[in-house]
């Protein structure tokens, strides 16, 4: 509740800040020093303080996973922040940065509702705060085509995925009368999964919702043109934070309502879970565009974050969680190589080993970790992804599948590190300071630690 | 704690050079480095068994173990022996940011030491992939024309078939009485034998390609040749020990069922790769490729020897492990002075040698005799017993094996007849005076080999324990 | 047949006519006219339901200001008759197709609920479709959503802000 | 009434909304045809409220059963129309560069 | 058959009382007209229409004559259809709001009790906000089907107009709505009969608000952008005559009638008459005189109307945007947030 | 600069105070002026029953004069053509021919005269310059037409009636004063 009330306070001050400053860089501290005080009330709230006490009645459900997930999303976003800072302001016509911030502490409260909702109801206004902010950010440049064509077409998914969305919400009310998310799905005397067709319909549909929404095919289609659309600083917000906010809303409904489902949950997901790695990995490879490679390439991973349905034992939050640190962390850190391009295409990055091998070796940290090779995070939050599946009795077969795609994502990613290092050519990239650098570094050093301690992450989950 | 060093010394010793740009401090550090681990490693070697333990994921249950035993140990020896003559063998090549180079040569020598260390089996597979990164960036940076994609290849494979092993350590992971990766845990897990099945391919996959064993190793001989020497020696006198020591020190005790019931398919598998390796072996005219496919008929040997599941065997395969990476790396260092120093790798334009640098003929001609398994040779000692595993397990495929061993006579000695005889070649002419360094290497390494030939009783002793563990349960 | 039942049938076939002229209609102009027809209807329903709040609540937002940007956007775009180019025939029919077999598998799926056989919907009585109750609900058990939509109301605004500025 | 009756008639309305999604090219039709949709939802929502609340008034004649789905058609409607102000700010953005609302019309400039 | 078994007399009733209000709004209306001449003429020291009949009263029906003998002219190159429903929605929509409006108390007539009010849903307010909503289709759909570019943007200023200032109008009303707690019109003006005070009394604020929003919601001058005549030739209704123009300006001044009712009614006690002991004269007697109270107020409020128009030049489109905006609703929502807190300070 | 007059006035730009930027004051100021117009005289004067005062100087329509007997006076001289700034007027002169001296009382006249009233802008100086008194302009407005050709005013539609035949209408063109 904490995060909820700072987020939406800190995007009213936000967006009243440009008005008392023009100032960009004290907006930019603002909002860095409000994501401060936002993790701060979070970390609060996870020790049980509150700023206003409140009855949710039973609205939302604070657990410890949850806000943990807040935590870990809100650093994310602090980072994300503090590395892009002046690539945000660029976005546009250059005179909406304290609006751009205003909007990502919206997003943040989206965030919130989304890890904490107990109830459809807030599912369904979490999920919209989450988007339509998105559906802006996406055409924040509006002078580029690109840009407004993704924002339309992100749009127009978007709202017809809420359709889908709230058909299913309602189906799920007619079977059950409540909305809320722990709804008698079990018969108490036989302990048994009500068959209610009705029940799984809406469940189905809710599924293909949210499949929507974190891009897993066969519902992935607008997913590389809007990430390849939008302007590159909000890309990597999109599919990093708010992605991962997706997943956690995901596992937070199919917890204990899958049970509705019965075994045709165990046809379904993997089904999605496939299709989802066949295409972002297969369509990753033939890939021009950096940008559009990582879109698809963040297709790819949901496939794998879609892992963390598949059981219900303690692993998939561990999982879900290291994953979604070690994916978005390497994302931002990668986006932010992006930013600096000059052009996306993969030649851009010709030589870059020579001409910046910091930057490079920085990069192919990265990359390493969105590919899970070991010492860095990836490794593990594949690790802990696999053994979730298998500890939840996934078949064999699907774990071969997840590490064939897994083998094909290195080729995809390693394409970028070869044209950095064993391709000769002078890179497409505009300069950089030793403080942008340094940032990198810093992710570079996060993934790299819990590439080796990941534990370190889970230490404050379990008190 | 002292195996730890193992580790931390080349780690060290890299990081620094990334710092060194003066090409002798470079050479000084890198090879020092390598001579302390020699040293520490020739220390664990007469000292009693020694471990370290330290905790790491106590979520995962998974600690950070380091156990040296027989199998560790001599395999340790190897790699500690391997870099510094390298090293030193190769200080007169000058690659292009050879700081960096060196440092990642480092960085393999700190992965390989983990997974022959690892008493862990993530552990073991986070080495096992460590060794893997530097080498490719190594090959692809420094290798021949064709390295990006050759190099790409092999990373594929054997990232692909890690990941079969990372799978494989997680189903057993799973079923282990405490949730624990420990060595010692992995072998009580209950496994039905169906599971066992299951795992035991996963594993395989993953060593098949190391190895590599014959559907599995078309990555082998282009990346060997592609490769910059330096990384192609490391490649074949260490690395591929790598698949070799994991089915000895996993597959072997894990899953008995599965690997008695497979040894036949394996065995006949490896028997193949034995005799393809060697007719294309003695189609070639590239040296280095010739060292390749030599190479995997020698390691399918080993691999054929471990199927058969017959102690003679093993034991000669313990002992060839180190065997054959001591031959291996002399050919290897032979043929980079003749390639250093000729220019080309292609035996027709090769001739003289004798001549023109007898004393790195008559070496040439030693590791050649070893590389054939003759006696007193120190390759003949684990040869012999192989075969004589190979042969209780199958007498046939004994007899086809055999076969590779006249077929290796035959393209050795093609090779050091066209290379130490007949006319000075014109690339022959051109070489300088000899490299002092290499051959002084090469001297020590030939003296190891005809050592261990004549008296191999130092290698029994110290993979006995190994041996014991596997057989006597 | 009773007056409910009469005015049932009317409003639906009233909705679902207009509904399909929205869809067929080829100038957009037309398309807005008969959605908010089919609001109407929709608005029809709720007073057949007695969710009388609703019912003037979806005229109010829907039919009068919804639709009212719809139109506004239109003609201020003044999207001349038979501007839109058409979709492939194909594409239209696959639309229409998986369309109809996604109501027909629904249809399908309700009528095989053994649960809802014989459910009545209550028309006409019950006091819950007025204002009071829901009023009262608003703000007491779902006073937290209430208050968190405004947290998007903030954010459409700032966006349409960013987006509308030239 | 019967539910079914209620269902069939939004499910009608529903699939007409998604075969207008699918088949026409005009972002604002596209857009007019998801309100079809969520209006059809709406509908149901109501439905159903009334059919558990006519259910529960049998047991208690003071029950609020059903009190909740009117509630969240009242917040549906709220978000739509939010939606509908973000939207729309987005395709007059978008006519504004390309001076048309076609939801291919970038399609072909790719290509 | 269960249609037939309905109670008659009450739809006679209604029927009635439908028939009733709609022709005097009509007839209202034409008078207005006439007034608004008549007052425009008074404030610029002019005599305004006296030829037709006695002070000119029958000019309105010569107007309304001239409007029906005129030439029906559909341009070509407009959509005939939407041509002709823009007028009429326009029409009905004003018409409608008519029916929640609490004309008076009670009479009885014929042994029935009748209530002066043609339905008392307990949504009344919101039901006006819906109707009024529904207005702008009218101008909209006449200003987008006369294929006319003046046309078309008076209709989009009329929108865009209209909802904005629809928000600033309704944020006003719910301060109203917390002191009153319901959203019936009887309710809300039967509370101001018992109490004492009426409620500009507790809303003044309110009220300036939604006066200014009742004005901009009518078109009436100073913001009657959408038939700005110099800038827009005629607005929405350049290309309409006869008996179409006749129901857009019917529909305005039926609005501005109507609004004036409801404020009448929200904020001036309806047919209240202050001073006055109900008790003290026969139940019909009563009533009736309530009813001209509350015209009389309907009547005051129209004058004001017309004395603003003829008072207060136009605003500029952004000045209109702006004071919307910027002003009313702000100030709309500082009114609501102190009614709250002096609502809660006094439980 | 030097202020070449002195009546350039400094433009007071001290910022609105708040009530001022309220308006409503000055709204109800504006509407207290409009009101107080409901209680002035209207200076509106109900044209066909009442008429307004003519000034002495009023110049209306122009009249082509005739003697006591009847007789046109005007020779077509020309003198008022030359006089009119404005180019109005047009004639054509004709020599009196035996029989008409009871019509024309020169022996030259106009045969054609005409006035364009379009044109015309009611000065008076024709009347000024006509050395024989035959143009002059009335009280009458001139009166609305539906051609421009109607408003050239042909010597018929000037000429004053024969006060020997027409002696009522002869007064009533004539008017009060000449």
């Amino acid at each position: 509740m904490n995060a909820i009330i700072i987020s939406a306070f800190m995007g009213v001050v936000m967006m009243f800040s440009s008005w008392g400053t023009s100032s960009i860089k004290l907006q930019r501290n603002i909002g860095l020093l409000g994501m401060l005080l936002l993790i701060g009330a979070n970390i609060a709230h996870l020790t049980g303080v509150w700023v206003i006490e409140f009855d949710t009645k039973g609205m939302l459900v604070f657990n410890r996973i949850g806000l943990y997930a807040n935590t870990i999303l809100f650093v994310l976003t602090f980072i994300y922040m503090w590395i892009n800072g002046e690539e945000i302001d660029k976005v546009g016509d250059h005179t909406h940065t304290a609006d751009y911030y205003a909007i990502f502490f919206f997003i943040l409260c989206g965030v919130s509702v989304l890890t904490s909702f107990d109830n459809l109801l807030m599912l369904f206004i979490g999920i919209e705060i989450l988007s339509i902010p998105l559906y802006i950010l996406t055409g924040a440049d509006k002078k580029n085509l690109f840009s407004n064509e993704a924002s339309l077409k992100y749009f127009l998914m978007g709202a017809f995925s809420t359709g889908i969305l709230l058909l299913g919400i309602t189906f799920i009310y007619g079977a059950t009368g409540s909305f809320h998310l722990t709804a008698p799905v079990i018969n108490p005397t036989t302990n048994m999964p009500v068959e209610h067709f009705l029940m799984s319909a809406g469940l189905i549909l809710l599924f293909v919702a949210l499949n929507f929404k974190v891009s897993a095919a066969p519902f992935h289609f607008w997913t590389p043109d809007v990430y390849d659309g939008a302007p590159t600083v909000f890309t990597s917000f999109m599919a990093t934070v708010v992605k991962a906010a997706g997943f956690i809303a995901f596992i937070r409904v199919f917890e204990i309502q899958r049970e509705a489902l019965g075994y045709s949950w165990f046809i379904i997901l993997p089904f999605v879970i496939v299709s989802t790695l066949l295409v972002g990995n297969i369509t990753a490879v033939f890939q021009r565009s950096v940008k559009r490679m990582l879109a698809y390439s963040s297709i790819a991973q949901a496939g794998f974050m879609l892992f963390a349905l598949y059981g219900r034992s303690i692993f998939n939050n561990e999982a879900i969680l290291l994953y979604i640190v070690a994916y978005s962390l390497a994302t931002i850190g990668v986006f932010a190589v992006l930013v600096k391009m000059k052009d996306y295409s993969f030649e851009s990055f010709n030589g870059l080993a020579k001409k910046h091998p910091a930057l490079a070796l920085l990069t192919t940290i990265f990359l390493f970790s969105l590919a899970g090779i070991p010492l860095t995070a990836g490794f593990f939050a594949k690790y802990f992804m696999l053994n979730a599946l298998l500890t939840a009795g996934a078949g064999l077969w699907l774990l071969i599948v997840a590490i064939v795609f897994a083998a094909v994502s290195v080729f995809y990613y390693f394409r970028l590190v070869q044209a950095m290092y064993f391709t000769s050519g002078e890179p497409a990239i505009n300069e950089i300071d030793k403080k942008y650098e340094f940032k990198l570094w810093l992710i570079a050093a996060i993934l790299i630690v819990l590439g080796v301690f990941p534990s370190l992450l889970f230490n404050y989950l379990y008190f | 704690m002292f195996l730890l060093l193992f580790l931390l010394i080349p780690v060290f010793a890299a990081i620094l050079l990334l710092f060194v740009k003066k090409e002798q401090s470079v050479n000084t550090i890198a090879i020092s480095a390598a001579l302390v681990t020699l040293l520490g490693a020739v220390y664990i070697i007469i000292s009693k068994t020694s471990s370290f333990d330290a905790a790491w994921l106590p979520l995962l249950n998974s600690r950070f173990t380091l156990q040296a035993d027989g199998l560790a140990k001599i395999l340790v020896l190897l790699t500690a022996i391997s870099f510094p003559a390298i090293f030193i063998a190769t200080s007169k090549n000058q690659p292009t940011q050879k700081n960096i180079f060196l440092s990642l040569m480092l960085l393999t020598q700190a992965g390989l030491m983990g997974v022959f260390l690892a008493g862990d089996a993530l552990l073991f597979y986070f080495f096992w992939e460590l060794a893997l990164i530097p080498v490719y960036f190594l090959c692809s940076i420094w290798g021949g024309e064709k390295r990006i994609a050759v190099t790409f290849k092999f990373f594929i494979y054997t990232f692909l078939g890690s990941l079969f092993m990372l799978i494989g350590i997680i189903l057993v992971y799973s079923h282990t009485g405490d949730q624990s990766f420990a060595l010692a845990s992995f072998k009580q897990a209950h496994l039905t034998s169906g599971m066992q099945l299951t795992a035991f391919a996963l594993f395989f996959i993953a060593f098949a390609i190391k190895m590599p064993i014959f559907p599995l190793h078309t990555w082998q001989p282009d990346a060997y040749e592609q490769s910059p020497t330096a990384v192609t020696m490391v490649l074949s006198a260490v690395m591929v020990k790598m698949g070799l020591y994991g089915v000895i020190r996993w597959l072997m005790p894990l899953f008995p069922t599965a690997f008695i019931a497979h040894s036949n398919i394996v065995t006949l598998l490896s028997v193949i790769g034995i005799l393809y390796a060697s007719f294309i072996a003695i189609r070639q005219d590239d040296l280095k490729r010739l060292i390749a496919y030599s190479s995997i008929a020698h390691i399918g040997l080993m691999n054929a020897a471990l199927f058969s599941h017959i102690q003679v065997g093993v034991q000669g395969v313990l002992v060839q492990l180190f065997s054959h990476g001591i031959n291996v790396l002399g050919l290897w260092i032979v043929a980079d002075i003749i390639e250093q120093q000729t220019g080309t790798r292609s035996m027709k334009d090769l001739g003289g040698l004798a001549k023109k640098q007898p004393t790195l003929a008559i070496l040439l001609v030693g590791f050649a005799f070893a590389n054939i398994a003759l006696p007193l040779t120190n390759a003949f000692v684990g040869e012999f017993l192989m075969f004589n595993g190979l042969f209780q397990f199958n007498p046939w495929m004994a007899a086809a094996a055999g076969v590779s061993v006249i077929l290796a006579a035959i393209y050795t000695l093609n090779m050091v007849q066209k290379i130490a005889y007949g006319e000075i070649s014109a690339a022959t002419n051109l070489m300088p005076a000899p490299n002092k360094n290499a051959q002084g290497v090469l001297i020590v390494l030939l003296v190891i080999v005809f050592f261990t030939g004549v008296y191999p009783q130092p290698l029994f002793n110290v993979t006995a324990d190994t041996l014991q563990q596997l057989f006597v349960k | 047949m009773n007056t409910l039942e009469i005015l049932f049938y009317a409003l639906s076939a009233f909705a679902v006519v207009s509904a399909v002229m929205v869809l067929v209609s080829k100038n957009p102009i037309h398309s807005v006219l008969c959605l908010i027809l089919v609001f109407f209807a929709i608005s029809g329903h709720y007073i057949l339901l007695n969710a009388q709040f609703l019912a003037i609540v979806n005229i109010i937002v829907y039919a009068g200001a919804i639709m009212v940007l719809f139109l506004f956007v239109i003609m201020l775009m003044n999207i001349k008759l038979d501007s839109e180019p058409q979709k492939k025939m194909i594409i239209k029919f696959i639309g229409v197709l998986s369309g109809g077999s996604l109501l027909t598998l629904l249809v399908a799926l309700v009528k095989q609920t053994s649960q809802l056989q014989g459910k009545q919907v209550l028309m006409k009585e019950g006091t819950i479709g007025l204002i009071h109750p829901l009023g009262k609900a608003l703000f007491t058990d779902y006073v937290l959503p209430f208050e968190i939509s405004s947290v998007l109301f903030l954010s459409a605004m700032v966006g349409a802000v960013i987006i509308g500025k030239k | 009434m019967p539910i079914q009756y209620y269902i069939f008639l939004c499910l009608t309305l529903f699939s007409i909304g998604v075969v207008g999604v699918l088949t026409r090219r005009n972002a604002i039709i596209v857009f007019m045809c998801i309100e079809l949709m969520l209006n059809a939802v709406n509908l149901l929502l109501v439905a159903f409220s009334k059919m558990y609340h006519g259910a529960a008034l049998q047991v208690s004649p003071a029950s609020t059963a059903g009190i909740d789905a009117q509630i969240f058609v009242f917040f549906i409607m709220v978000v739509a129309a939010a939606e509908v102000s973000v939207g729309l700010a987005i395709i007059v953005m978008m006519f504004r560069n390309t001076h048309s609302v076609d939801i291919n019309f970038l399609n072909r400039l790719k290509n | 058959m269960t249609i037939l078994a309905l109670d008659w007399g009450f739809i006679i009733e209604k029927l009635i009382m439908i028939a009733i209000v709609v022709f005097a709004s009509l007839g209202i209306a034409l008078y207005t007209t006439f007034g608004e001449r008549k007052v425009a003429a008074i404030l610029q020291d002019r005599p305004g229409p006296s030829r037709a009949g006695p002070f000119g009263l029958l000019q309105p029906l010569a107007d309304g004559l001239k409007l029906i003998m005129k030439e029906e002219i559909i341009p070509n190159a407009a959509s005939k259809w939407l041509f002709i429903l823009g007028p009429g929605l326009a029409m009905t929509a004003s018409l409608m709001t008519c029916a929640v409006i609490p004309w008076g108390s009670a009479i009885d007539v014929f042994g029935r009790h009748v209530e002066l009010q043609i339905a008392d849903v307990n949504i009344g307010i919101l039901y006006v906000f819906a109707v009024v909503s529904m207005g702008v289709y009218g101008i909209m759909i006449g200003g987008w089907a006369s294929n006319n570019k003046f046309s078309l943007m008076s209709a989009l200023r009329a929108a865009s107009q209209a909802i904005s200032y629809e928000l600033a109008m309704g944020l006003a009303l719910i301060a109203l709505l917390m002191t009153t707690g319901s959203l019936s019109l009887k309710t809300i003006v039967e509370q101001q009969v018992q109490g004492h005070w009426w409620n500009i009394v507790y809303q003044p604020l309110g009220f300036l608000i939604f006066f200014i929003t009742a004005m901009a919601e009518c078109n009436r001058t100073p913001f009657d952008l959408p038939e700005a005549e110099n800038e827009l030739n005629f607005g929405y209704h350049q290309e309409y005559s006869s008996m179409k123009l006749g129901f857009y300006l019917f529909a305005e001044y039926i609005n501005m009638i109507m609004s004036s009712a409801i404020m009448a009614s929200m904020y001036f006690g309806g047919y209240d008459l202050p001073f006055f002991n109900e008790a003290s004269v026969a139940p019909n007697i009563a009533a009736m005189i309530g009813v001209g109270t509350l015209l009389i107020k309907i009547v005051l409020f129209i004058f004001l109307f017309m004395w603003i128009r003829w008072t207060i030049p136009r605003f500029r489109y952004d000045q209109l945007m702006g004071l919307g905006w910027k002003t009313l609703i702000p100030l709309a929502l500082f009114n609501m947030l102190v009614t709250g807190a002096v609502i809660l300070a006094k439980l | 600069m030097q202020a070449l007059t002195n009546k350039a006035q400094a433009v007071n730009r001290k910022p609105m105070t708040f009530l001022e930027r309220l308006y409503l004051i000055n709204i109800i100021k504006g509407m207290m002026i409009t009101f107080s117009h409901m209680f002035k005289k209207q200076p509106t004067i109900r044209y066909p029953e009442e008429k307004r005062e003519f000034s002495p100087v009023f110049r209306g329509l122009h009249v082509l004069n005739r003697d006591e007997e009847g007789r046109e006076r005007c020779t077509a001289c020309g003198l008022c053509a030359v006089a009119c700034p404005a180019e109005a007027i047009t004639m054509e002169a004709a020599e009196r021919v035996e029989g008409e001296e009871a019509l024309y009382r020169e022996e030259k006249y106009a045969a054609k005269y005409e006035i364009n009233m379009l044109r015309c802008i009611f000065c008076g100086l024709c009347e000024d310059a006509c050395p024989k008194d035959a143009i002059y302009l009335s009280e009458t407005f001139a009166p609305a037409n539906y051609t421009r050709k109607g408003f050239v005013y042909a010597k018929s539609d000037l000429l004053i009636p024969n006060p020997k035949t027409e002696a009522t209408a002869f007064a009533e063109a004539k008017g009060v004063e000449a």
